[in-house]
This record gives C-alpha cells, sequence and structure tokens, in this order.
C-alpha cells in the first residue's frame, strides 16, 4: 500500500509538471491557434536563467529561501520577454507567409537555437539548482515526499488559478478571452488583438520559466532538461483537450500516475507506452480531448 | 460627424464597394438600405477598418480614419454592433458590456462612470438586467442582439454603427429593438444604421441612402424615401 | 512526350553518375558513392513526405519513426534469419524486405493517422511527435524483437556482379565491396525513380486534385463527396508506405541500424528538405535530400561552410539588387531585410572560429529563413526568377486540352429514389439550436421530385442553416430529414453528397488553385474506380476513366459557359463566373437534388438571365432543385413552390404568386411597422 | 574545390607557423561528440588529443611531420558517425582516426575504416563488442578499459571486497547501458550470482521513483549503475528521497562531473573503476594536469578518464607511425600489434600494449576503484597510487 502511495505521489508531482506546461499551450491556442513547439526550452530557459539568478543571489550571502523568492519575478519576467519574443520573431513572421504551418516550424527552429544558446552560454553538463527547502525527504506514514514536490503541485495549481483569475476578473484578462472567442469582435472593443497574442505568448513562457524552477531543485537544470518535457504536455493537451484548463490538471496526473505504475508493476522500459496508447484512444473516441469542446464549425 | 468620401474597398479580388460617398450628421440618425448583397455590411466593414479600403477618405470630426486598424478606429468613438451580433459567448453579459468600455477602463477614452453605464444599459435592455451574470452564448437571438447593441454603447461613442439589428429575430422582438433604437435617437446619438427592412428603417430614420450594387442609387430624406416606389420594388422584385 | 525525354536523360545521368564518380575520385573512394546512396534515400522519404506536407498541408514529424519502422522490418528479418541477406539469394531477400518495410510502415501510418487526422489543427503534428519518442521507445525496449539499443548489423548483399566487365571497360576493375555498393547504388536509383514515377502519377490522378483541393477548401470538398479525412489518411498512408521503403534500403546502406538512428532531429531535416527545395514538385524533394545529407559535412568544414556562406550572400545581393530595381518602392525594405540577413550571415561565418559549437543555431536560423523569406522553397525561388526573364514560365503545366460536346453534359438519366410519398426530401421538425439561439424552429420542408423549390426570407431566418443541416455540416438538433427513403441526420457531408445531393456556397467555396476544369474534376471524383495502384500502374481503365471525366467536365464547362476558361486557375476567375463554375462543379456530382445558395448574388443583369436558362435547362434533365435567392425577380420566375422563413421558422409555403401577396411575407421583408400595402 | 583546399592549406600552415614547417602534415582524424548529452566526454578527450598533438608538433612531429587533426563532431548518432567516417577515410585521406564516445558511434562507422584499412582508436567507448567486431586482420584497437573489465571490477568490489549478497542493476536504455547490464551479468553469473533486480530508464527521465522502489523493495544492499552522469545523479537524488542509502557502484561514468555536481553530498560514496584519476600521483600525471589546466583554463578536468585516454591515443598511434615509418594503415596496424617502444602516457606506460589478437590496451590490474568524496574523485585505498603501485602496467603474454 505504501508503495503504491509513493508511487502515486511522485507521479502527482511530475504530472503537475506537464499539466502546467500543457496549460501554456492553452493559452496561446486559444487566442491565436497556434502554440509553441519550442515550450521545453522555454521551460529550460527560464530554470537556467533562474540558476543563475540564484547563484548570484546567494553569491551576495542570502540565505536558499529569500534568493529563491526574490528570483522569481525575475525569472517570471524573463520568461515573459522569452514569450513575446517567440511570437514576434517565429510566430507572426510566419503566418505572414504563404507557407502553411511555417509557425510550427519556425518554433521549432527558435527552440533549436534557444538550446545551443543555453548549451554555450551554461555548458553541456547539468548543473543543481540548489533547493529553498533543502532535499530531505518528508515521511508521511511511510510515503516519503521532497518538500519541493509539494512546493510544484500547489505552485502549479496556483499558477493555473492566478492567470485564471486574471482573465476573468481583470479588464486585459477579459480581452484575452474575448480574443479567444472572437477575433475581429474584440478589434471592435478597441482590442489592439495582434498584442494580446503576443502577450498570451508572453503568458505561456512565463508558466513554463515558472515550471522551470519548480522542476529545477528536483531534477536536474541544463540545456536538455524541457525537450521531453514539452513533448510530454503535447500528451497531456491532447488528451485533456486544448480547450479545458481542468483538462491539462487532469490530464496530467492522468499521465504522470500511469508513468510511475507502469514502471513498478509492468516494466521501467514501458513506462511511456500507456500514455501514447491513451492518446491514441482519446483521439479515437473523443478527438477533442475529454474535457474538450468540440468547435462549430462556421460556412 | 461621420463623412465618407468615394470609398472603393472589397474583398481580394472581388471589388464590393464602388466609390460611394455619405454624411451622418452630428446627433442624426442615418440609414443605409437596400437589398442583400448590395454592399451595406461591406460599407459599413470597411468604415471600421474590418476590411482596408482600397481608396476614399473616411472623416470622423474632420480626420481621416481610413486604413487604420479596427482597434485604433474604435479609439476614436465609432461604435459597431456588428452583423450577427458577435457576441463573447464565454464570457457572461456584464463582462461583454465591460469589454464594450474597454478603451475607457484602459485609459485610451475618458473612463466616465462605467459601473453606472453599465447599470443603464441594464435600465434600457431590460432583458438583460434579468440575465446579467449568464454566459452570453446561452442568450437567445434577440437577447445577444440587445446585448451587441448595449456593449457598442458602452464605448460611449461618437457615432454607432448599427448592422441589421433586425436579422433573425421574430416580429415582436424586432419590433422592440426598434423602439430602443428610437430611443437613443431622442438621447441624440449619432447612428448609422443597416437595414433589410426598408420601411422600418426609415420610419425611425432621418436621412437615407439605397444601395444597390456596391453604389448609393437613391438618397434624401427618410419621409421622402419612404414613398419612393422605387425603393419597394427593389425588395419585393420588379414584378409586383 | 516532354516530360518521357527528361525520364530517358534522367536514367541515363543516373546510369553512369557511379562511373563518374568512381574515374573522377578514384576507384578506392566510396565515400561520394554512399552519399549518394543516402541522398537516393533521403530523396524517396522527402517525395513521399511532400504529398503530407506539400499537397494536403498537414505537419508530420513522425516521418523519422515511419523511416525507423521500414528499417527495423528489414533488419528484424535478417536479425532473426528470416532474410539471410549477404548470401546467393540476397537479392530477393532485399526485395522482400523493401516489400515488407513498405507495408509495415503503411500500417502504422494508418494507426497513427486515422485518429490523429480527425481534427484540425496541429494535432497530426502533435500526436506523430508523440508518436517518433514512443516508437523509439519500442524499438528499444522489445529487445527479443528488435535486439533493443545493441543494434541490428545487415550485410549489403552482391546485387549483380559486373566486374567481369573489368576485362574491356578498365573502369570495372574494383574491389568487391566497391562492387556491391555500386550495385546497391543502382537499387537505390531504380527505386527512386520508381517513387517519382509513382508520385508523378498519383498527383496527376485523380487522387492527387482532390489532395489539392481539400486543402484550398475542405467544406467543398467534402459536399463534392471527396472526403476529407479518408483523403489525408490516405496521403499519410502514401507518404509512410514510401519513408518505410526508404527505410528498408537505409538499413541495408548503413548496415548497422540502432534505435537513436531515427531521431527528433532527422525530421526536422525532412520537413526542412521540402520546405527548403520546394513543395510540389519532383526535383525540390531531392534538392532538399541533397542539402540535408551534405548539411553535417557542410556544418563540419569551416572554410566549406565560408564558402557555401559567401555564394549564398553572392545570389542574395544579386537577386536583391535586381528585385530592388523592379520592386514596388513599398516592398524595397522588406526585400532589404533578407539580403541583408544574408551578408550579416556571411559576416558571421568569417568571425566564428569554432563552428560545431553553432551548429545547431545555423541549423535553427536556417529553418527560420527558409519559412520567412524561401516559403516556396528553392525551385520556386528560381522558378519566380526564370519566370522575371522568360514570361508564363512554369505556367503551362496542367494545361489539358479536350473539347466537350452535348452528348457528354447529363450522366445517363435513371429513376431518382423518392421517399415514401414521393416527395425528394422530407424535412421534418427540424431544430437547429447554437447555446440560446434556435437558427431553425421545427420546420417543415418537402421537396417535390423534378421541382425548382425556392427558399426565400429576410437575413438570419436560417435559409443557410437549413442549406447546411441538409448536406451534413451541422448535425440538427431535432427532427428528421427523410432522403431517398432513408433518413440523412447524423450522416457525414461527403457520404450526403454521395447519395446525391450537391450544392453550392454562398460565399463562394471554390479550389482556388486547380484550373476551372480541374474543379469540375473534382465534381466528378466519384465517377472514378481505380484505386491508387490501378493509378500507380496506369491501367487502361485508369486513363480511359481520366479522358471520360476531361470529356465530361470539358461538356459542363460548356454548358456553364466556361469552356474558353477552361486552364486558367479558378481564383482568377471574375466572380461572376465563380459562381457558375460552382454550379458546374455541382452538376459533376450527377446530383438528384441540387441546392443553390444565392446563385445570383454578384451577377450582373444579363449573366443573371444566363443564369435563369441554366437553372430551367438542370431541372428539365430531372434534378430537383433548391433555390436560396434574394433576387425576387429570379425566384419569381422560375420556381415551381416557393417557402418562406423567418426567424428560423416557416411563415408562408405556395405557389410564387400566392406567397408574394401574402401580408406576413410582406411585412417579414419590410419590417413591422410597414404592413400597408405598397401601391 | 581546387580553390577550398589552396585556402586550407594557407590556414593550417598559419596555424602550424613556429613549429615543423615544409614538410607534409600528417592527418589524423578525431570523431566524437561535441555537442549534446555526452559531449562532456567527447570535449575532455578533444582537449587531451589537441593537448598531445601539440606537445609532439613542438617537438618536431612525427617522422619530422606535423600532426594535424580533423576533428569531426559525430553528435553521438550513428548515422552522423558513419558519414564523419567516410568523409575523414575518403575525402580528407587521414592515416588513423582517434575517437568515440558511444559505443553505438563506434560500431556503426569502424566498418568503413575497417574495409579501408585505417586504424582506430577507440580511447573513450567502452563496449565489449568494439575491438571484436572483426577478425584479424584487425584495425580497431582501443586504450580505455572495457566493459568486461570494468564489470569484473564492479563485481569484485561489491561481492567480494563488499560481501553483498543482494544486488540490483540500473542501467539505462542505451547501447552503452545495456551491453553493460550484460556485461555486468557476466560477471555476477561467475560469481554464482543473480540480482534482485534489474531495471532500465530513459535518458533525461526526470523520475526514479519506480526503479528505485523496485529495488529497494527487493532488498538490494548495493546498486550497480551502467548509465551516464545526468541520470546517475538523479538515481543518486531519488535515493536519497527515499530514505534509502545504498552504496553505488558503476562504470566510470560515476566519475564524471555531471555525475558529481548534481548529485550534490548525495554522490559522495559512489564507487566506479577509474583509469585515471586527476591526481599527481607520477610525474608524467602531473605535467599532464598542469599542462591542461593552463591550456583550457579549468581547474578540474570535466572527464579526466576521457582526457587523459584520449592523450595517450595520440602517442601511441605516434610511436607506431614513427616504427612504420609510413603512414600506411597496414603498417601502422603490423607496428600497433608489435609495439617496440615503451610509451609512457598518463594512464600507464605502455609495453607493447597490442598483439595480433589482443587490441585491449588497458588490462584488468590497469584500472583502480575510485570513490567520490567531497565533489571529487580519490582512490578508494589511496595506498593503489603510491609507489610501485602508481604505475600499474599490463602484464606480457
Amino acid at each position: 500500500m505504501e508503495i503504491l502511495f509513493q508511487l502515486i505521489v511522485s507521479g502527482i508531482a511530475v504530472g503537475m509538471i506537464y499539466g502546467i506546461i500543457a496549460f501554456g499551450y492553452q493559452l496561446t491556442f486559444a487566442t491565436s491557434k497556434t502554440l509553441n513547439f519550442g515550450q521545453g526550452e522555454a521551460l529550460m530557459l527560464g530554470a537556467l536563467v533562474g540558476w543563475s539568478t540564484i547563484r548570484y543571489l546567494l553569491s551576495l550571502g542570502l540565505s536558499p529561501m529569500p534568493a529563491y523568492l526574490l528570483m522569481i519575478p525575475v525569472v517570471l519576467v524573463f520568461g515573459m520577454m522569452q514569450g513575446a519574443f517567440v511570437e514576434l520573431l517565429g510566430v507572426r513572421q510566419a503566418i505572414k507567409t504563404k507557407s502553411e504551418a511555417g509557425w510550427i516550424m519556425a518554433t521549432i527552429a527558435l527552440g533549436i537555437i534557444f538550446l545551443n544558446i543555453a548549451e554555450n552560454v551554461w555548458g553541456r553538463d547539468d548543473l543543481s539548482f540548489p533547493s529553498p527547502l533543502g532535499n530531505t525527504s518528508l515521511n508521511f506514514f511511510g510515503v516519503r515526499v521532497l518538500p519541493m514536490e509539494i512546493v510544484i503541485v500547489f505552485g502549479a495549481i496556483g499558477m493555473m488559478l492566478l492567470v485564471e483569475l486574471f482573465n476573468r476578473t481583470s479588464i486585459y484578462g477579459k480581452a484575452v478571452v474575448a480574443t479567444a472567442a472572437d477575433r475581429d469582435a474584440a478589434q471592435l472593443m478597441g482590442i489592439n488583438t495582434s498584442r494580446v497574442i503576443t502577450f498570451s505568448y508572453a503568458l505561456s513562457s512565463m508558466v513554463a520559466a515558472f515550471a522551470g524552477i519548480m522542476v529545477a531543485p528536483v531534477t536536474l537544470t541544463g540545456a536538455t532538461m524541457g525537450a521531453s518535457l514539452g513533448l510530454k504536455a503535447f500528451a497531456v493537451a491532447i488528451i485533456g483537450g486544448l480547450s479545458s484548463g481542468i483538462g491539462v490538471v487532469v490530464g496530467g496526473l492522468i499521465l504522470g500516475i500511469t508513468e510511475t505504475l507502469t514502471g513498478y508493476f509492468i516494466s521501467t522500459g514501458y513506462k511511456d507506452v500507456p500514455g501514447l496508447i491513451l492518446l491514441l484512444l482519446v483521439l479515437s473516441l473523443k478527438p477533442a480531448g475529454l474535457f474538450g469542446k468540440t468547435a462549430i464549425k462556421k460556412v | 460627424m461621420l463623412q465618407v468620401e468615394n470609398l472603393v474597398a472589397g474583398y481580394g479580388k472581388v471589388q464590393v464597394l464602388q466609390g460611394i460617398s455619405l454624411n451622418v450628421p452630428d446627433g442624426q440618425l442615418v440609414t443605409l438600405i437596400g437589398s442583400n448583397g448590395a454592399g451595406k455590411t461591406t460599407t459599413l466593414r470597411a468604415l471600421t477598418g474590418m476590411i482596408r479600403p482600397e481608396s476614399g477618405r473616411v472623416l470622423l470630426g474632420g480626420k481621416d480614419i481610413a486604413g487604420m486598424p479596427a482597434f485604433a478606429i474604435t479609439k476614436f468613438g465609432v461604435a459597431h454592433s456588428p452583423e450577427g451580433r458577435r457576441v463573447f459567448p464565454t464570457l457572461s453579459v456584464a463582462d461583454n458590456l465591460e469589454l464594450g468600455a474597454y478603451t475607457r477602463l484602459t485609459g485610451q477614452r475618458p473612463k466616465g462612470d462605467v459601473k453606472g453605464d453599465i447599470d443603464k444599459m441594464f435600465d434600457l435592455f431590460s432583458r438583460l438586467g434579468e440575465r446579467r451574470n449568464q454566459l452570453a452564448g446561452t442568450l437567445s437571438g434577440g437577447e445577444q442582439q440587445m446585448l451587441a447593441m448595449a456593449r457598442a454603447l458602452m464605448l460611449q461613442p461618437q457615432v454607432l454603427l448599427l448592422d441589421e439589428p433586425s436579422m433573425g429575430l421574430s416580429p415582436r422582438l424586432v419590433e422592440e429593438v426598434f423602439s430602443i433604437i428610437g430611443r437613443l435617437k431622442k438621447e441624440k446619438v449619432t447612428m448609422l444604421l443597416v437595414e433589410q427592412f426598408a420601411a422600418a428603417a426609415l420610419e425611425v430614420a432621418d436621412y437615407g441612402y439605397v444601395m444597390e450594387n456596391g453604389k448609393l442609387t437613391v438618397h434624401g430624406p427618410a419621409d421622402k424615401l419612404k414613398k419612393d416606389a422605387a425603393v419597394r420594388a427593389a425588395y419585393l422584385g420588379a414584378a409586383h | 512526350m516532354f516530360k518521357y525525354s527528361a525520364l530517358v536523360f534522367g536514367l541515363l545521368g543516373v546510369a553512369v553518375l557511379p562511373l563518374l564518380i568512381l574515374a573522377i575520385f578514384g576507384s578506392s573512394s566510396p565515400y561520394y558513392l554512399h552519399l549518394v546512396i543516402v541522398i537516393g534515400i533521403f530523396s524517396i522519404l522527402v517525395l513521399g513526405l511532400d504529398i503530407v506536407f506539400g499537397y494536403t498541408g498537414e505537419v508530420s514529424l513522425g516521418h523519422s519513426a515511419l523511416f525507423g519502422i521500414g528499417a527495423y522490418t528489414a533488419g528484424c528479418m535478417v536479425h532473426h534469419q528470416l532474410l539471410v541477406g549477404g548470401s546467393a539469394s540476397g537479392t530477393i531477400d532485399i526485395l522482400i524486405a523493401m516489400v515488407l518495410g513498405t507495408i509495415v510502415a503503411a500500417a502504422f501510418g494508418a494507426l497513427l493517422a486515422l485518429p490523429a487526422l480527425q481534427v484540425t489543427g496541429p494535432y497530426l503534428a502533435m500526436v506523430t511527435l508523440a508518436f517518433g519518442t514512443i516508437i523509439g521507445i519500442l524499438i528499444n525496449e522489445t529487445d527479443a524483437i528488435t535486439n533493443g539499443p545493441k543494434g541490428i548489423t545487415l550485410v549489403k548483399p552482391m546485387l549483380f556482379d559486373l566486374r567481369w566487365l573489368g576485362d574491356t571497360i578498365p573502369m570495372f576493375k574494383i574491389k568487391a565491396a566497391l562492387m556491391k555498393d555500386v550495385a546497391f547504388y543502382y537499387l537505390v536509383m531504380a527505386t527512386l525513380l520508381g517513387t517519382i514515377v509513382f508520385v508523378n502519377r498519383i498527383v496527376a490522378s485523380h487522387y492527387g486534385r482532390a489532395f489539392e483541393a481539400l486543402r484550398d477548401s475542405p467544406i467543398a470538398s467534402d459536399c463534392m463527396a471527396v472526403s476529407v479525412y479518408k483523403h489525408k489518411v490516405l496521403a499519410f498512408v502514401i507518404s509512410a508506405a514510401l519513408a518505410g521503403l526508404a527505410g528498408s534500403l537505409f538499413a541495408y546502406s548503413e548496415q548497422y541500424i540502432a534505435p537513436n538512428n531515427f531521431s527528433f532531429e532527422q525530421t526536422i531535416g525532412f520537413l526542412l528538405a521540402v520546405t527548403m527545395g520546394g513543395r510540389k514538385s519532383r526535383i525540390g524533394p531531392i534538392l532538399g535530400a541533397i542539402i540535408i545529407v551534405s548539411l553535417p559535412a557542410l556544418l563540419g568544414d569551416l572554410q566549406l561552410f565560408r564558402g557555401i556562406a559567401a555564394l549564398i550572400a553572392i545570389v542574395a545581393v544579386a537577386s536583391g539588387t535586381y528585385a530592388q530595381i523592379k520592386a514596388d518602392p513599398k516592398d524595397r525594405i522588406a526585400i532589404l531585410v533578407p539580403v541583408l540577413l544574408c551578408l550579416a550571415f556571411f559576416a558571421l561565418s568569417l568571425f566564428i572560429t569554432n563552428i560545431t559549437d553553432f551548429k545547431r543555431s545555423i541549423y535553427g536560423l536556417m529553418i527560420l529563413f527558409v519559412v520567412y523569406y524561401l516559403p516556396e522553397g528553392i525551385v520556386g525561388f528560381l522558378r519566380k526568377l526564370v519566370a522575371q526573364f522568360v514570361p508564363g514560365f512554369g505556367k503551362t503545366e496542367h494545361k489539358i486540352d479536350v473539347h466537350g460536346d452535348a452528348a457528354h453534359i447529363w450522366a445517363p438519366p435513371a429513376s431518382p429514389a423518392l421517399n415514401a410519398n414521393g416527395s425528394m426530401i422530407d424535412v421534418k421538425g427540424v431544430v437547429m439550436q447554437f447555446g440560446g439561439l434556435k437558427a431553425l424552429d421545427t420546420v417543415d420542408l418537402n421537396v417535390q421530385p423534378r421541382t425548382i423549390h425556392g427558399l426565400i426570407g429576410p437575413n438570419g431566418s436560417g435559409k443557410s442553416t437549413m442549406m447546411n443541416v441538409l448536406t451534413g455540416i451541422y448535425r440538427p438538433t431535432g427532427g428528421d430529414i427523410q432522403f431517398a427513403n432513408g433518413s440523412i441526420v447524423g450522416a457525414k457531408s461527403p457520404d450526403i453528397a454521395g447519395k446525391g445531393i450537391a450544392r453550392t456556397f454562398q460565399n463562394v467555396q471554390l479550389f482556388g488553385e486547380l484550373s476551372v476544369i480541374e474543379n469540375v474534376m473534382v465534381g466528378l471524383h466519384h465517377t472514378y474506380e481505380t484505386g491508387i495502384a490501378g493509378v500507380a500502374l496506369r491501367l487502361p481503365s485508369a486513363a480511359r476513366e481520366e479522358q471520360e471525366a476531361r470529356v465530361r467536365a470539358a461538356s459542363i464547362l460548356g454548358f456553364v459557359g466556361l469552356e474558353a476558361l477552361a486552364n486558367e486557375e479558378a481564383r482568377n476567375l471574375p466572380y461572376g463566373k465563380m459562381r457558375l463554375l460552382e454550379i458546374g462543379r455541382a452538376l459533376a456530382l450527377d446530383p438528384q437534388l441540387l441546392l443553390l445558395d444565392e446563385p445570383a448574388a454578384g451577377l450582373t443583369a444579363p449573366d443573371i438571365k444566363e443564369l435563369i436558362a441554366i437553372i430551367r435547362k438542370i431541372k428539365e434533365h430531372g434534378i430537383t432543385v433548391i433555390l436560396i435567392e434574394h433576387h425576387m425577380d429570379v425566384v419569381m420566375s422560375i420556381c415551381d413552390t416557393v417557402t418562406v422563413l423567418d426567424f428560423g421558422q416557416k411563415i408562408a409555403e405556395g405557389k410564387p404568386a400566392t406567397v408574394q401577396a401574402n401580408p406576413r411575407v410582406i411585412e417579414a421583408y419590410l419590417g413591422g411597422t410597414a404592413a400597408e400595402p405598397a401601391h | 574545390m581546387a580553390i577550398k583546399y589552396v585556402l586550407l592549406a594557407a590556414v593550417l600552415s598559419a596555424a602550424c607557423a613556429g613549429a615543423v614547417q615544409a614538410q607534409e602534415p600528417i592527418k589524423v582524424g578525431l570523431s566524437g561528440p561535441f555537442t549534446g548529452g555526452s559531449s562532456a566526454m567527447g570535449v575532455s578527450m578533444r582537449d587531451g588529443v589537441k593537448l598531445a598533438v601539440g606537445e609532439i608538433n613542438a617537438k618536431g612531429g612525427v617522422m619530422g611531420r606535423p600532426l594535424v587533426v580533423v576533428e569531426r563532431d559525430d553528435e553521438a548518432k550513428n548515422e552522423v558517425g558513419v558519414q564523419v567516417a567516410q568523409e575523414l577515410i575518403n575525402k580528407e585521406k587521414v592515416v588513423a582516426t582517434l575517437g568515440f564516445i558511444n559505443t553505438g558511434v563506434s560500431l556503426a562507422s569502424q566498418r568503413f575504416y575497417q574495409e579501408a584499412e585505417i586504424p582506430v582508436f577507440n580511447n573513450v567507448a567502452t563496449g565489449s563488442a568494439v575491438t571484436k567486431q572483426f577478425p584479424a586482420p584487425n584495425y580497431i584497437f582501443r586504450n580505455a578499459a572495457y566493459d568486461t573489465v570494468q564489470s569484473a571490477m564492479i563485481v569484485e568490489e561489491a561481492i567480494g571486497r563488499k560481501g553483498f549478497k543482494k544486488v540490483a542493476i540500473l542501467a539505462d536504455s542505451t547501447n552503452y547501458g545495456q551491453f553493460g547490464k550484460d556485461d555486468l551479468l557476466k560477471a555476477l553469473t561467475a560469481k554464482g550470482m543473480t540480482p534482485v533486480a534489474v531495471e532500465k530508464f530513459n535518458v533525461k527521465d526526470t523520475d526514479m521513483t519506480s526503479q528505485l522502489l523496485k529495488a529497494k523493495e527487493a532488498g538490494a544492499e548495493a546498486i550497480l549503475t551502467y548509465a551516464i552522469g545526468p541520470e546517475l545523479a538523479q538515481i543518486a537524488n531519488g535515493m536519497a528521497k527515499l530514505g534509502w542509502k545504498v552504496p553505488m557502484i558503476g562504470s566510470w561514468t560515476l566519475s564524471m562531473a555531471s555525475f558529481i555536481d548534481p548529485a550534490g553530498p548525495n554522490a559522495d560514496g559512489a564507487m566506479m573503476p577509474q583509469t585515471f584519476i586527476q591526481a599527481p600521483t607520477t610525474p608524467k600525471r602531473k605535467a599532464f594536469i598542469e599542462a591542461y589546466q593552463a591550456a583550457y583554463k579549468v581547474d578540474r578536468i570535466p572527464s579526466p578518464v576521457s582526457a587523459a585516454q584520449g592523450y595517450d591515443s595520440v602517442y601511441l598511434l605516434a610511436a607506431a607511425i614513427e616504427q612504420a615509418k609510413s603512414t600506411d594503415g597496414v603498417k601502422i596496424r603490423e607496428a600497433l600489434e608489435s609495439l617496440k617502444t615503451k610509451v609512457e602516457g598518463v594512464v600507464t606506460t605502455y609495453d607493447a600494449p597490442f598483439t595480433k589478437d589482443d587490441h585491449e590496451a588497458i588490462s584488468g590490474n590497469i584500472p583502480v576503484m575510485g570513490i567520490v568524496k567531497g565533489g571529487r574523485v580519490e582512490a578508494v585505498d589511496m595506498k593503489d597510487l603510491e609507489g610501485d603501485k602508481a604505475l600499474r602496467v599490463k602484464p606480457k603474454g
């Protein structure tokens, strides 16, 4: 029983990371019907910028906790700038050309470039990220949890709630929702929709960068850390649906927990396989995702 | 207030508007009528920047706004209640209204009392008041039309463009919509009304333009146009 | 005929190439030969990818995995000694491996495409990306089948031995290992040529037209009984099959395969090859394959890299200068940007001393550059460039020269299948609700065969919604629709179209990049019975069908008065002609029921007269018509019955004259307060 | 093409100015991953090679001709390795190639050298199959501790010295990990043991909970690893998280900075066979470490083993070319198989290291067990590196 809980707990932490990255996909997909294929790299850059910042703050004599907290806003701002950069330089330019799906290629290319830059700036080896809460795990009735894992779960949910709250209450957030619902009508309200789309990319990368600094202390920080996370988040976005906030949370949890359970009870080699089967099943039975809404075609 | 000179616009290769000129004086209700496909909606879309005019001028209080993007034109106080209502279905009625005042809330237009104006809208459109927290997508067609109009009014516009407010509504609702337009007229809101129901439109309007195949053919004071046989013929067919 | 001479030249070139390579670089140099072999193999895959990416516009990020599946099919056969490989029977073995690799990859392609293509948007890209990783894991994990991460070693068989020619032609005095390579080279080239011919035939066939059509207007394709979903899946499966074929050859050419051969970066390389070379062509993908295969070598050698950067800069400056002279002053800065970027790229190449550290960035920048400034690829760029000097270059490709005649306009008359009550279509209490909005509120509509049934009403009254419900674009929230003695509620658009309901669209939905006659031939898709194999083999029946379709299409064009414009691109037609073409295309479906949605909108008075005549003739040939129209004179002059809709409800029905005099109709048209008589 | 070579020659001669001139250089190929996941090893190896080449050229080169390294990034990808091999052989016409970090790349590419009769020096890749891919005349040589040697040492440490009865194997799913796992299993079988759990994981996996729980539940007293740095760190950190501390004993990659740094204190106590430890225990080693630190401005060599083996491989090759008095591949191979001069390297002194049938320069007695202590690798038993034990030499015969 203990083992089962231990597996589930670990699965939840990983799943929340998948979920929050997938949430980033949703943000841009809603407003622009495009998404950043380099989202994993946004996460990686966030983590590495966070690493440098926290190292700098520690060198000033701060203790880990305040250093970590001070680092968060820096990373969030960096994430927003990075996301805006991707939209302005990648997606927007590519959509202007005749080439269909050029934006997919463009965001992938930017991801490759970011990866290379990170390799050259931070080196090719993984770095260890100072954990604000230490690496001693807490013991709940035999189930061991790292403090950072708890932070991941609440941090991810908190970040999603914050973004949702922003979208629901502030006028700028409502502008985002309006742009997602009807771009032309939003323009008629005086909303600069292309700026909203840039903004949604900024938000999306910000969320990814935040995920980066949450996951970094429990895994490793390095140029290649994002790729497989970004990929898993695709699966989550499809399973949960690209239009549903709750979908990505549930999708992330499903994927995270199946991975650890499969790893333990079937074989560690096959732990990614049930995810794909689930993905194909969801696509064949409910193409818009478990929680997604099917859009009405306009003629 | 709004003056259009020789406006030419269309979609891609298809040129719909072939040089139209019209004038909406301050505080007046001007209507643009004509059969389907004549180019009425295209005119409004070109006026508010939803499509980019090829040539011609659109003067708002003397300033040429032709060719600006839609969001910038809105900033100058041109409100547009578009064809097909286009309310934001995933937002509540109150949020839709708030978005109508987006430029006011974000400091691009004088702010005034947004909350008070929302309440005023709920007075004006009592059906909406009952549904303030309902999602706009769940409203009936008539309610959505009213929401679209109220949302446009939230801009406190210099000029209000109404595109077929009667579309798809039952006669009773059409009547209600027109009575509201009448009230707005009394409040001296400058309006350009595009309507397929020529008679109803001419009933409330001060002045009218008739559009055929992308050109303005007849125009004059509304009462005169009402009696113009040519106008009727354009609607119910020459055979009649 | 031109094509065949090109083919002969190509064949000659291919045959002589290895001899040339050996002559120039010496017989001890299999390097360039191997490079050409890999280029050939990649070309096969990239040509296949072009079908998906270039023609249907979907992005696949899983082609590397499909390539791997092909390679591993061959590898596993050898590994488990199902194939011997290298022995005397090697030739047969390799052929078996190629066939199996193709089939297995196609099967995986279908498994992937069937669910993923149900949804439009970036789903295919996302799913194929995930698929790529999972296939990597599966190959790695299933040790028992694939030998896992240890990889599989294959031996290149001696396909044929020409060394005996060495006595007469000294060039053939080569080692056995090299002879294997030369022989294998011929196999790869033969396969590549086969692929080119195959892709050419598919693309020129009704399938190719369907691929292009569904990209231009998915809705119109569906309504022409050309199912978007089915054809996208088909395109993907063909593409997957070619990837598998290439993979099986790759296993033999590399002689050692391991799971990490087939990576995400390779997939990106394939996509880059298609885009950079130029989509929708045969030369483009091959050019792209040459580029991606030589890329590691280019980026590995600093001097060579600088040379290439210089060359690119020279081309950019030359074409940029030319464009500056010719261009609109407005575009000058926009043209300047890529030229400056090319120059900056060259400058950068002079400064960097360590190329390996920046390899990926250069690669990424290349992709960005291609996406932004070469969206039609090098081939497209050159085509445009040549067209500047040779007017009309590249425009004559699709010319179809056939003449139609009146005898071929109509399909042989068949007695229409009617409902039990004798009606053509019987709509009972249909409701269509969107959120709180009732676009159709319990509407009945009974259309009698061989009549023209008018459907009128003010804007937003639900007419177009009715059209969309009848053609399966919307599934009604309530009620029933009987057609040909069966309910069509819930049926998909292509199936309804297949049953005999054709339509035109209020906002014209032509296949813009196809020629006028090809638009009609998409409508004739249902007349083809030949499958992919028949097309590939160019069976006599396929050629006959194609010829018949052309004559038929030309005849239909004659009927709607567009024969003179047959080879124009549809998007270049004047608006009025577009509407006529839509009618022609709908007639090609041999419908029992034709739905015309505002056919007269935007037509001039003489055009309208012509239109009325056409609609009358359609009726004379036994086709039932439902006509939505705002031009009352049209409605009144040709309709047998008129139904009036208002705010989603039926308010009147009857003979045109009766309906016209109905006070409720007048009220509906003129608005609530103006119901007094007109005169 | 001609212009390109003129340019290339111009640049090369400029670079070599001051050293030996006028003589036609001897081209040596260098293939390794300088980008991507295993680049730390590739770059260290490359730097070690360049250090040695610089020294040799400064002393007058080989046969009076300068050595020139033609380095190519194989990106740890088989197909790129294959292409690099063909390019080095046929276009660059190298006399021999050094390198290969990844066993897979090695297995995929070296057939071309074998066919072209050009010697290959594997100076890092450890897969046991690497030198046994072809029968004699075999052109594949190695100066790295191959997996059979390492596995035997790992198992000896765990079972023989520590006396563990239950061990679990954790290996990554690449061919490095899986080949290594097979060797570990063989070595355990030789001791009459079977592991209580054999688990694998993918490169870049972020969560090792399932694998570790299985090992823990099976009652493992030690974990034997075959993986590379980052994932090893995940294992160490994962164990700490589960509050389960058993010794990690594994292949030499446990000495990589990419394991030690991210694992931090959790890395302490990990043990692995080492051909070279960054400690100035002999004058040659001292000189090498100082030269490396000066040339590349680092304190700790990212992968000392790779650097040292890379360095040694150049001297072995140079000695063979001198002896063969030729750059012909066949003659170099023959010279290597009967090397007459003792080559004093960093790892060991190579005294006739190769024969016709034995192409492994490192024998089981050469590596010592290293252990991670406070972020650095030390010998488990410092006595292993003192006095006459400091230099271990492959036994003759």
